[in-house]
C-alpha cells in the first residue's frame, strides 16, 4: 500500500509539470481567437507542488519500471530527498516570482502584441517542461531516465534563456547551448563506456564499474568534465555569466539555484566518492578536481568583482560557489573515509546555495521594481541572503561549519584555508553585486513603486525565509551549529571581505579603472570564440578547395563521358562499313575460324 | 500447409493493389484510395498476425524449386519479420500521406502503382529466405523506384534517375557475382545455416573474404555508404513521400538490411569476425558516419541535410553489425527500425513545409513553428531522436552501439559516435532554433515562399496526421521499449538467437 | 553430347499417334496458311483457336514421361531422320506460342496500320511456311533435312520482310535475301567437305564417325561462317537492323525472336556433335559473342528510332548465347550442364520477350506516328500499357530478376565462375549495363513531361494484351525455370 | 576422247562463268548465264544424274533465266534498269576483296585435297581424272569474288547463282551423284530459283521506285556491297 502510495506520488510529482505544459498548447488551440487568457495563473504555479509535498512527507522508496525505456528505476534515498526538496521549493517560488515578473508581457499580450504572446506561451510551456526534467535527474537511479531528465531539462531550459529574443539572449543562449551540448557529448560517452565495460544500467552500477575497470579513471575524467559544464568548472563555466544576466530573472534564479546543480547530482550519481576500493588514479584526478574547485572559487570571485551587471556578479559568484562545491566533491575521492559526512555538508551546500542565490537573483528584481517598503528595511533585506552566503549567518553559517568539521577532522585544513580565501572573495563579491543593485535600484524608486502583496515581493519574501531556515526544514538530519569559540575562525573571512570591498570601493572612485570594460562578461568565451571564427576562416579555405577539387574531378569524368559518348559516331560509321563489307567478312571469318582450329590443335 | 499462405499473401496484397491500381483509370481517385489502404490495413494485419504466431512457435514459410539446386525461398522468421513490419507499418503512413500530397497532381496512377510494386518488393526482401530470393526483390526494388524518383519529369528528376539507376544496377550486378560465385562455392545457403560456411576450410577463406567485398559493394550502394552514396542526396528530387520511402523503409534500408542478413545469416556473426571482416565493416561505417555528418553540416536545403544525415544514420546499423556481440547486434536490429521512424517523420515535415509553405532552403524555416506548430513538433521530435536524445528511438540505437562498442573491445568507436552526435546537434539544433525562436513572416515579418492554406488544420490532415502518428510512434518506442514487441524487445530477441545456439 | 540433342545410336520409329501429331504440327501451319490468305481473319480470335500448342504440349508431356524418339523417315531413296526430345518438343512449342502470338497481333495491326487488305494477305502463307520449317529445323537429324528447313525459313522470312514495300524495306530486305542465300551457300559448301570425308549426312552417325582433323576443321569453319551470317552475329550482323526498320512489327516479333535462333541452334548442334573438342574455336566464337554484346549494345544506346534499338539490342542478345561455345566444349560436366539450361533458358526468354518488345514498340510507334526516341515523350502518362510492356520485356532482356533472362544469367554466370572463365563474367556484367543504359534511355524520353502534346492514337487493348502476355510469360518463366529445365538436363527428360 | 571431253566441258564452264561475270554488259551475262546452267545440265547427265540434269535445265536454265531478263526489263513496258554496269569500286577495295576471295578459295581446296589425300598441287592433276572437281573450286572462287567485289544488284544476283553452281560441282565430284547428293543439289536448285526470282521483282521494284540498281546508299561514298 505504501509503495503504491509512493509510485503515484512520483508519478504525479513527475506528471503534474507536463500536463501543466501541456496545457498550455490545448489552451491556445482551443481558445477563440482574440480572445487571450491568462497563461501564468495559479494553477501553472502549482507545477512543483507534487514534488515539494513528495520530499518532505514520502519515506525512502525505490520504484521499479520494467516497461520503460531500457528498465526504469526511479528512488528517494536520503541524499535526494534535500535536493528534491529545495529543488521544487525553488522551482515553486520562482514561478510565483515570474507571474509577477512576466506580468507586463501578459498586459501587452491582451493589447494584442502577437510577438509577446508568443513569447510567455513559449515561457509558460517550457518552465514547467525543465522543471520535470530537474525532478526526474533527481529521483532517477536507471542511466536513461537520468539523461533524459538531463536532456529535457538542458534543452527547454534553451528557451527560457533566449526568453527576451534581444542579441545579447542570443549570444547567451548560444553559449548556453554550445556548451551544454558539449557537456551532452561529454556525458554520453562517459555514461557509454563506463556502462558498457560493466553492461550495467542504474547509477549505482555505474559508480561500482567506474570504480573497477581497467581505465575507470578516464570514464570519470569525461563524466566529470561533462557534468562540469552544467556545475561550471574552471573553464567549463563560460556560459553562466552570459546566459544569467539576459534570462528572465526567475529563470536565472532556478538556473543558478537548481539547474546548476544537476552537475552535482551527476557527480554524486556517477563518480565513485567515497569509494575505499577505489584506487589512486582517483585520488589523483580528485587532486586535479580539487585544483580547478578552488581556481574557480577564487578566479571567479576576482573575475566577477569586475563586473557591472549585477546578475553577472550573481553568476560569477555561482562559479565560485560551485567551485567551492566541486573542492569538496573532490574530497570524496581524496579522501573517500571523510565522505558520508562531507557529502551532507555538500547537499546541504548545495540547498543553501540554491535557495540563497535564488532569493540574490529574485533580489535583483525587487531591486529594479521596489515594493511599497522603507528603503532602509528593503535594503537590508536585500543584504541578509548576501551575509548568508558569504556564510555569516543562517543557513550559511551552518553550511560552513557543516564541511568545516569533517575536513578538519580527517586533516585537510589546508583546504579549510582556502576555502576561507574563497569565502572572502564571496563576500567582495555580494558587496559589488549589492552595490551594483543600489545603483540601479535609486533610479528604479524614482520610476514608481509597486505593492507588497503582489507575486513578486511575496515570491521574494518566501525564498529569504526559505533560505534563512534551510537547516531547520531540510530533510537531512539536524545540522550541527558551530560552538561559539569557533565563530572568529568562521567570521574572519566575512570581515576581511567587508574590508577589502570597501577599500576597493574607496581606490576605484578615487582612481576609476573601467575594468568592467575590459573583462566583459564570460571571459573565455569571447577569444575563444575570436579563435573558432578564425579557425573556421582558416578551414574553410581548405574545405572550400576540397569542394572545387571534388567538382572539378566530376566534371572531368562527365566531360570524360560526353567525349566518349561522342567517340561513339564512330561506331555507327563502323556499322555501315560492316554492312558493305558483310560477304568478305563472312569469308575471313571461315578462314580465321579454320585456322584457329587448325593452329591450335 | 496454412504457415505458406502468409508470406504469400502478405506480399500478395501489394502485387496485387499494384496491377488492380494499374488496371482502374487515372480518374478513379476514389477506388485507388480504397484499394491503397485496404491493401496496406492487409498486409499490416498479415503481418501483424505472423508476428504474433512467431512468438507462438509457429512457422511461415513457402518454397519452389526454380533451377537445380536453387529455390525460391520465403520464410518469415524473427529477423525478417521485424523489417516487414516496419515496412508495412511505414507503408500504411507513407500511403495516407502521398494521397494528401499528390492530390491534383498528374500521374497518379503511375506513381502508386510503382509505389505499391516498392513496397512488395521490400517485403519480399524482408521475407526473402536466401540470398537467391533476396536478390531478387532487391533488383525489383531498383526497377519500381525508379518511375517514382523521375516521377516530376523535369531534366534534374531524370538526371537524378539516370545517377541512381548507375550506381543501383552496377551494384545489384556485382551484387549478383557475388552471390553466384558463393553459390558456386557452397550451393545454396538459407540464411540461418551459418554452419555451412563456418564448416569450410581454411584455404576457401581468400575466395570468402573476396566474395564478402563483392557483396558488401552490392550492398553498399543501396545502404549509402561512403564513396557509393552519390545517388542519395541526387534522387532528392523525388516527391517528399518518395523520398521518404526511399530513405525510411524502402532503399537504403534494403541495402542495410542486406548487409545484416549477410554478416549474421550467412557468414555468420563468428566467421566474419574470424576473417577479420568485421574490422573493414566497422572502418567503413565510421568513414560513413562523420563524412556524412559533415557534409550535411554544410548543406542549404532541407532535403539535401536530411539525405546526408540519412548517409550517416544508415551506416549506424552497418556499424552495429561490426561490432562484434550481442549488444552491437541489438543495436543493429534496433536502427534498422528506428531511423526509419524518425527519418520518415522528417522527410514528411520537410514535405509539409514544402507543400503548405514552399519553403525547401533552410534559411526561409525562420517563425515556422508559430504557422505549423505540429509539424514542427514532429520534426523537433524526429531531429532530437537523430542527435541521440531519450525518449526518442534515437538515443537507445546509441546506447546499444556505445555499449556494444565496448563490450566489442573498441571503445573508441564512442568517440564517433559522440563526434556524430554533436555534428547531428551543430545541424539539427539551428534548424530547431530557426523553427521556434526566430522571428518569421506569422510574427511580421517577411513572407513564406509560396504560402498554400491546404486544410482546416495547419496543412491538410492527409499530410498532418501521418506526421505526427511516426513522431508519437518514434516517441513512444523509446519510451515504451521494454515493452514486449517494442522494436528493441524484438531486436533482443533476435540477437539472443543469433548468439545462443 | 549426342544424347543431349536426343540423338539415339539406333533410330526406332515414331509410335503412329505421336508420328500423327508430329505430321499435324509440321503440315498444318502453311495449310492454315493457305486458307488464310483466302479468307483473312478479321478477328485475333480464330486465330487463337488455333490448337497447335496443345498437340505440341502433349508431345511434351509424352517426352516427358516417355523419353525422346529418334525415328528415321524414308522418302523415296532417301532416308532422312527427325528426332524428339525435350528441347526440340519446348522450342516447338515455343515456336508455336509465338506464332500464334504474332498472328493474332498481325490481325489488330493490319487494322490498326490500315494496311491494304491485299498486301497483308501474303503474310498467312509465309507465316505458315515460316512455323513449318522452323519446326522441322528444330526436328531434323540429318543435314539434308535441315538445309531445306534454313533454306526455306530464309526465303519466307526475306519474303515477310518485303511486305511492307516501301522502297527502304526493300533495300534492306534485298540485302537480307542476297546474305540468306550466300550463307546457305557456305553451309551447303561445309556439308559437301563433310558428305565427302564421311559419306554420310545424319547427325546421330556422324556424330560417332567424324574424327577431328583439318578436313572436318574446314568444313565446320564454312559451315559456320553461313551460319553466323544468318544467324546475324557480329561482325556479320550488320544487315539485320535496316531489316528490322522498316518490317511489321509481327514479323519483326518473329525474326528477331526466333529465326535468327534457329541458325545458332543449327550451329551449336554441329559443334557438340562434330567437334567436341574443339577449345580454341570455341573461344573465338565466344570472343565473336562477347564483341557482339557490346557492339549491340553500344549501337543501340546510340540509336535513334525505337526500332533500331530493339533490332541492335537483338543483335547484343544473341551475343550472350554465342558463350555457350566456350562454356560448353571442353568444359566439366557440371559446368557444361549449367551452361546448357543457361543457354536455352535465355534463348526461350530472349524469344518472348523480344517478341513482346517488338510488339509493344510496333503500338508506340502506330500510336504515336513517329519512329524516333524523342517522339516518344509524354507516353508514360498517354501509353502505360505498351510502356509496361516494353519496360517488362526490357526486364527479361537485362536480366533483372525475376525474369527468365536473370535465371539464364545466373546459370551462365555460375558456368563462367565455376570453369574459371573470367572474360565472359565480365561481358556478362557490361552487357547488362548497356543493356539498362539503352533501355532507361528510351524510358528517360518517355518521362518527359514538357513535351509538345501530340494527338496519341487509339489501338485496341488486344494489341497490347497480347504483348504484355508475353512480356509477362518471358518474366514468370525466371521463377518457373525448373519445369523446362528439369526436362533439358542431360538425362532429365528419362523416366 | 573420254579423258579430253570432261575436260572440254569444265573449260566451257569456266569460260562461260567467266564471261557472265566479267561482262558488264548485262542482257550478255545473263545470256552467258543460260548457256552454263545448260552446260551444267549437260554435266550431271554426264555424271549419271538424268534427271538432276532436267531440273537443272528447267530451273537452272529456263526460270532462272527467265528471272533474270525479267529483272533486266526485258518484256515490260517500263523501262529497266540500264543494261550496263558502269559502277567502279573504289581501287584499293578490289586487290583486298580478290585476296580474300583467293584466300577463301585455297581453304576450300585445302579441305578438298585433304579430303582426297593429296596435296593442293596435285589437285590439279587429279582434275585430270575429276576434271569438275577444279571446275568447280574455279567457278566458286570466281563466284565469291564478284559477290564480294560487284555492287550492280544484278551482277550480284548472277554471282550468287555461279557460287552456288560451283559448290553444286565440288559436291558431286567430291560425293558422286548419290541420292543425298542429288537431293541436296536440288533444293539447292529451287531455292537458287526462288532466290533469283524474288531478287528479280525486288531489282525492278527497286529500280522503278528509286531508281537504283545498288544497295549503296548516297550518303555512303565510293563503298558498295
Amino acid at each position: 500500500m505504501t509503495s503504491l502510495l509512493f509510485a503515484a506520488g512520483l508519478w504525479l510529482a513527475l506528471l503534474w509539470p507536463l500536463a501543466l505544459a501541456l496545457r498550455v498548447p490545448v489552451r491556445a488551440a482551443l481558445a477563440s481567437p482574440g480572445h487571450s487568457r491568462r497563461l501564468l495563473d495559479g494553477l501553472w504555479c502549482t507545477a512543483p507542488l507534487p514534488a515539494l509535498g513528495l520530499a518532505m512527507l514520502a519515506p525512502p522508496g525505490q520504484l521499479v519500471l520494467e516497461w520503460w525505456m531500457l528498465g526504469g528505476v526511479w528512488e528517494l534515498d536520503g541524499l535526494r530527498r534535500p535536493l528534491l526538496a529545495f529543488t521544487a521549493l525553488l522551482w515553486g517560488l520562482a514561478g510565483f516570482h515570474a507571474r509577477g515578473y512576466l506580468a507586463p508581457e501578459q498586459a501587452r499580450l491582451e493589447a494584442g502584441d502577437g510577438s509577446a504572446g508568443g513569447r510567455l506561451q513559449r515561457f509558460a510551456l517550457l518552465w514547467p517542461l525543465t522543471l520535470a526534467g530537474n525532478l526526474l535527474l533527481i529521483v532517477a537511479e536507471d542511466i536513461a531516465s537520468f539523461y533524459l531528465g538531463f536532456a529535457v531539462m538542458t534543452f527547454a531550459a534553451y528557451g527560457l534563456v533566449v526568453h527576451a529574443g534581444t542579441r545579447d539572449a542570443r549570444v547567451g543562449g548560444l553559449a548556453y547551448l554550445v556548451m551544454a551540448v558539449l557537456g551532452e557529448g561529454l556525458i554520453l560517452a562517459g555514461l557509454l563506456w563506463a556502462a558498457g565495460s560493466a553492461g550495467t544500467l542504474t547509477l549505482g552500477g555505474l559508480r561500482e564499474a567506474i570504480a573497477a575497470a581497467q581505465q575507470g579513471v578516464w570514464m570519470a575524467v569525461l563524466l566529470w568534465l561533462g557534468f562540469g559544464v552544467k556545475a561550471g568548472v574552471a573553464g567549463l563555466h563560460l556560459w553562466l555569466p552570459l546566459a544569467h544576466p539576459v534570462a528572465p530573472t526567475p529563470a536565472s534564479a532556478v538556473l543558478s539555484g537548481a539547474m546548476v546543480k544537476a552537475g552535482l547530482v551527476g557527480w554524486l550519481g556517477s563518480l565513485p566518492l567515497g569509494d575505499p576500493g577505489a584506487g589512486e588514479a582517483f585520488a589523483r584526478l580528485g587532486r586535479v578536481m580539487l585544483v580547478a574547485g578552488l581556481l574557480a572559487a577564487l578566479g571567479a570571485a576576482l573575475y566577477g568583482v569586475c563586473q557591472r551587471h549585477p546578475k553577472a556578479v550573481l553568476a560569477y559568484s555561482s562559479v565560485s560557489q560551485m567551485g567551492m562545491i566541486t573542492a569538496l566533491v573532490a574530497m570524496g575521492l581524496i579522501a573517500p573515509m571523510a565522505w558520508p559526512a562531507i557529502s551532507a555538508a555538500v547537499v546541504l551546500f548545495a540547498a543553501h546555495h540554491g535557495l540563497t542565490k535564488g532569493a540574490l537573483f529574485l533580489g535583483v528584481s525587487i531591486g529594479e521594481h521596489p515594493p511599497r517598503v522603507p528603503a532602509w528595511l528593503l535594503w537590508s533585506l536585500l543584504a541578509l541572503p548576501a551575509l548568508s552566503l558569504a556564510g555569516a549567518l543562517g543557513s550559511g553559517l551552518a553550511t560552513k561549519w557543516a564541511f568545516k568539521s569533517p575536513l578538519y577532522e580527517s586533516g585537510h585544513s589546508g583546504v579549510v584555508a582556502w576555502l576561507s580565501l574563497a569565502a572572502v572573495g564571496t563576500t567582495a563579491l555580494m558587496a559589488r553585486a549589492l552595490w551594483r543593485q543600489w545603483q540601479s535600484g535609486v533610479q528604479a524608486r524614482r520610476d514608481g513603486l509597486i505593492p507588497l502583496a503582489g507575486p513578486m515581493p511575496l515570491a521574494w519574501l518566501g525564498m529569504l525565509l526559505a533560505a534563512g531556515t534551510l537547516p531547520w526544514w531540510l530533510p537531512l538530519g539536524r545540522p550541527a551549529w558551530p560552538p561559539v569559540d569557533e565563530l572568529p575562525g568562521l567570521l574572519w573571512p566575512v570581515a576581511l571581505g567587508v574590508g577589502l570591498a570597501v577599500a576597493a570601493a574607496w581606490a576605484a572612485r578615487r582612481w576609476p579603472w573601467h575594468l568592467h570594460g575590459r573583462l566583459p562578461p564570460g571571459d573565455l568565451w569571447w577569444p575563444l570564440a575570436a579563435a573558432w571564427w578564425g579557425c573556421r576562416g582558416r578551414v574553410q579555405g581548405p574545405m572550400a578547395w576540397l569542394g572545387e577539387t571534388r567538382a572539378v574531378l566530376v566534371a572531368c569524368l562527365v566531360e570524360g563521358e560526353r567525349r566518349w559518348k561522342g567517340r561513339l559516331v564512330a561506331v555507327s560509321r563502323a556499322e555501315g562499313w560492316l554492312r558493305r563489307h558483310a560477304a568478305v567478312l563472312m569469308m575471313v571469318i571461315a578462314i580465321v575460324l579454320a585456322m584457329t582450329m587448325w593452329g591450335t590443335a | 500447409m496454412t504457415g505458406a499462405w502468409f508470406p504469400l499473401a502478405a506480399l500478395g496484397s501489394s502485387l496485387l493493389a499494384a496491377v488492380l491500381i494499374f488496371m482502374l483509370p487515372e480518374r478513379a481517385f476514389r477506388a485507388r484510395t480504397l484499394l491503397n489502404l485496404g491493401a496496406a490495413v492487409i498486409k499490416l494485419g498479415v503481418v501483424a498476425w505472423m508476428v504474433w504466431g512467431l512468438r507462438q512457435g509457429r512457422e511461415y514459410a513457402v518454397e519452389f524449386p526454380v533451377m537445380e539446386g536453387m529455390s525460391f525461398v520465403l520464410r518469415a522468421d524473427a529477423l525478417g519479420i521485424m523489417f516487414a513490419g516496419l515496412s508495412s507499418l511505414l507503408w500504411l503512413c507513407t500511403t495516407l500521406y502521398a494521397i494528401g500530397y499528390l492530390e491534383d497532381s498528374p500521374n497518379r496512377k503511375r506513381f502508386f502503382g510503382f509505389f505499391s510494386l516498392c513496397v512488395a518488393s521490400t517485403l519480399g526482401i524482408s521475407l526473402a529466405g536466401n540470398l537467391f530470393t533476396f536478390l531478387i526483390f532487391y533488383e525489383l526494388l531498383t526497377l519500381s523506384t525508379y518511375p517514382l524518383v523521375v516521377h516530376r519529369g523535369t531534366p534534374k528528376a531524370l538526371a537524378a534517375g539516370a545517377v541512381y539507376l548507375r550506381f543501383t544496377l552496377s551494384a545489384g550486378l556485382v551484387l549478383m557475382i557475388g552471390m553466384v560465385a558463393l553459390h558456386g562455392l557452397v550451393g545454396d545457403i538459407r540464411f540461418g545455416e551459418r554452419e555451412i560456411l563456418a564448416e569450410l576450410g581454411a584455404e576457401r577463406h581468400p575466395m570468402l573474404v573476396t566474395i564478402f567485398v563483392a557483396l558488401i559493394l552490392g550492398l553498399g550502394v543501396k545502404a549509402a555508404l561512403v564513396p557509393l552514396h552519390g545517388w542519395l542526396p541526387r534522387a532528392m528530387v523525388a516527391p517528399a513521400p518518395v523520398s521518404a520511402l526511399l530513405h525510411a523503409v524502402a532503399v537504403v534500408k534494403a541495402g542495410a538490411f542486406g548487409i545484416v542478413r549477410l554478416v549474421h545469416d550467412v557468414y555468420g556473426i563468428e566467421l566474419s569476425h574470424q576473417l577479420g571482416l568485421l574490422h573493414g565493416l566497422v572502418a567503413i561505417a565510421t568513414v560513413t558516419i562523420l563524412y556524412g555528418s559533415l557534409r550535411a553540416l554544410a548543406q542549404q536545403e532541407l532535403k539535401p541535410l536530411l539525405a546526408f544525415s540519412t548517409v550517416s544514420q544508415v551506416a549506424y546499423i552497418v556499424l552495429g553489425v561490426g561490432l562484434f556481440g550481442p549488444l552491437g547486434t541489438i543495436a543493429a536490429l534496433s536502427h534498422l527500425l528506428h531511423q526509419g521512424l524518425m527519418k520518415i517523420t522528417l522527410f514528411f515535415c520537410a514535405g509539409n513545409y514544402a507543400e503548405e509553405l514552399g519553403i525547401h532552403r533552410i534559411d526561409d524555416l525562420d517563425g515556422a513553428g508559430r504557422r505549423m506548430p505540429l509539424t514542427s513538433l514532429a520534426f523537433t521530435v524526429g531531429a532530437l531522436g537523430m542527435v541521440g536524445l531519450p525518449p526518442v528511438v534515437g538515443f537507445f540505437s546509441k546506447w546499444y552501439l556505445g555499449t556494444g562498442a565496448v563490450q566489442a573491445g573498441m571503445p573508441w568507436v564512442i568517440a564517433v559516435l559522440v563526434a556524430s552526435s554533436l555534428l547531428n546537434a551543430a545541424y539539427f539544433l539551428p534548424l530547431l532554433h530557426r523553427l521556434w525562436f526566430r522571428p518569421g513572416p506569422d510574427h511580421g515579418r517577411g513572407e513564406w515562399p509560396g504560402e498554400r492554406r491546404l486544410g482546416r488544420f495547419e496543412t491538410s490532415g492527409w499530410l498532418l496526421w501521418p506526421t505526427l502518428a511516426t513522431a508519437a510512434f518514434s516517441v513512444l518506442a523509446g519510451v515504451l521499449a521494454g515493452m514486449p514487441f517494442s522494436p528493441l524487445e524484438w531486436a533482443t530477441r533476435v540477437a539472443i538467437e543469433e548468439y545462443l545456439p | 553430347m549426342s544424347a543431349w540433342f536426343g540423338l539415339a545410336a539406333s533410330p526406332e520409329a515414331f509410335p503412329p499417334a505421336m508420328m500423327a501429331a508430329l505430321s499435324l504440327a509440321l503440315l498444318a501451319p502453311p495449310l492454315l496458311g493457305v486458307v488464310a490468305m483466302r479468307f483473312p481473319p478479321r478477328h485475333p480470335a480464330p486465330v487463337v483457336a488455333v490448337a497447335l500448342p496443345a498437340i505440341t504440349l502433349w508431345l511434351l508431356t509424352a517426352v516427358a514421361a516417355h523419353g525422346g524418339h529418334h525415328a528415321p523417315v524414308s522418302l523415296g531413296a532417301l532416308d532422312l531422320q527427325l528426332r524428339l526430345d525435350a528441347l526440340s518438343a519446348l522450342l516447338l512449342l515455343l515456336t508455336q506460342l509465338l506464332m500464334l502470338a504474332s498472328a493474332a497481333y498481325a490481325v489488330g495491326h493490319r487494322q490498326a496500320a490500315r494496311i491494304p487488305r491485299r498486301a497483308a494477305a501474303w503474310l498467312w502463307p509465309l507465316l505458315g511456311g515460316l512455323t513449318t520449317s522452323l519446326a522441322l529445323i528444330w526436328l531434323a537429324a540429318d543435314l539434308l533435312t535441315l538445309y531445306a528447313a534454313l533454306e526455306l525459313m530464309g526465303l519466307c522470312a526475306v519474303a515477310m520482310m518485303l511486305l511492307p514495300g516501301q522502297a527502304d524495306a526493300l533495300a534492306a530486305g534485298m540485302r537480307y535475301l542476297l546474305f540468306a542465300l550466300v550463307g546457305s551457300l557456305a553451309w551447303l559448301l561445309g556439308v559437301a567437305l563433310l558428305l565427302g570425308a564421311w559419306g554420310r549426312l545424319d547427325l546421330a552417325g556422324l556424330s560417332a564417325t567424324v574424327e577431328p582433323g583439318p578436313v572436318t576443321w574446314i568444313a565446320v569453319a564454312l559451315l559456320s561462317a553461313g551460319l553466323l551470317l544468318k544467324a546475324a552475329i557480329f561482325p556479320l550482323h550488320a544487315w539485320l537492323a535496316p531489316v528490322h526498320g522498316s518490317a511489321w512489327p509481327p514479323v519483326s516479333a518473329i525474326h528477331g525472336a526466333l529465326v535468327v535462333k534457329a541458325s545458332f541452334f543449327i550451329l551449336l548442334q554441329l559443334w557438340l556433335l562434330l567437334i567436341p573438342g574443339q577449345v580454341a574455336g570455341a573461344w573465338v566464337l565466344g570472343g565473336l559473342g562477347s564483341a557482339a554484346v557490346l557492339w549491340g549494345g553500344l549501337l543501340a544506346w546510340r540509336a535513334r528510332g525505337l526500332k533500331q534499338v530493339v533490332a541492335f539490342s537483338t543483335v547484343g542478345q544473341l551475343g550472350y548465347l554465342l558463350l555457350a561455345f566456350p562454356l560448353l566444349i571442353g568444359t566439366s560436366e557440371a559446368v557444361a550442364a549449367l551452361a546448357w539450361q543457361g543457354t536455352w533458358l535465355q534463348l526461350a526468354g530472349h524469344a518472348l520477350a523480344k517478341a513482346a518488345m517488338f510488339m509493344a514498340a510496333g503500338n508506340l510507334l502506330l500510336a504515336t506516328g513517329h519512329g524516333g526516341l524523342a517522339e516518344l515523350a509524354g507516353t508514360s502518362r498517354r501509353l502505360p500499357l505498351a510502356l509496361m510492356t516494353f519496360g517488362i520485356a526490357a526486364v527479361t532482356l537485362m536480366g533483372l530478376p525475376p525474369s527468365a533472362g536473370f535465371t539464364a544469367k545466373w546459370l551462365l554466370l555460375q558456368a563462367a565462375l565455376l570453369a574459371g572463365q573470367w572474360p565472359w563474367v565480365l561481358v556478362l556484367a557490361l552487357g547488362s549495363l548497356l543493356t539498362a543504359a539503352y533501355v532507361f534511355r528510351v524510358f528517360r524520353y518517355t518521362f518527359v513531361e514538357e513535351a509538345p502534346r501530340h494527338d496519341f492514337r487509339q489501338l485496341p487493348v488486344g494489341m497490347d494484351l497480347i504483348a504484355l502476355l508475353l512480356a509477362l510469360t518471358a518474366l514468370g518463366l525466371g521463377l518457373a525455370a525448373d519445369w523446362p529445365l528439369a526436362m533439358l538436363r542431360p538425362g532429365g527428360g528419362e523416366p | 576422247m573420254s579423258a579430253f571431253v570432261p575436260l572440254v566441258h569444265a573449260g566451257l564452264l569456266v569460260g562461260l562463268a567467266l564471261v557472265c561475270l566479267v561482262d558488264r554488259r548485262l542482257a550478255r551475262a545473263c545470256l552467258a548465264f543460260i548457256g552454263f546452267a545448260l552446260m551444267m545440265a549437260l554435266a550431271w547427265w554426264h555424271l549419271g544424274a538424268p534427271w538432276l540434269g532436267l531440273a537443272e535445265a528447267l530451273f537452272g536454265a529456263l526460270f532462272t533465266g527467265l528471272a533474270l531478263l525479267h529483272a533486266l526489263g526485258t518484256w515490260s513496258r517500263e523501262p529497266g534498269p540500264p543494261s550496263h554496269d558502269h559502277f567502279l569500286r573504289r581501287r584499293r577495295q578490289v586487290p583486298i576483296r580478290l585476296l580474300v576471295a583467293v584466300a577463301w578459295a585455297i581453304l576450300v581446296a585445302m579441305g578438298v585435297g585433304l579430303l582426297l589425300g593429296t596435296g593442293v598441287v596435285e589437285l590439279l592433276a587429279e582434275g585430270r581424272r575429276r576434271p569438275l572437281l577444279p571446275a568447280g573450286l574455279a567457278i566458286m572462287t570466281l563466284g565469291a569474288w564478284a559477290f564480294a567485289t560487284h555492287t550492280h544488284l544484278l551482277r550480284r544476283l548472277l554471282a550468287f547463282n555461279l557460287l552456288g553452281s560451283g559448290i553444286f560441282l565440288l559436291l558431286a565430284g567430291l560425293a558422286g551423284a548419290r541420292a543425298e547428293v542429288q537431293a541436296l543439289i536440288l533444293v539447292g536448285l529451287v531455292v537458287a530459283w526462288l532466290g533469283t526470282l524474288l531478287g528479280a521483282v525486288l531489282i525492278r521494284r527497286l529500280h522503278a521506285l528509286e531508281s537504283r540498281v545498288t544497295l549503296v546508299a548516297e550518303d555512303e561514298p565510293g563503298g558498295g556491297e
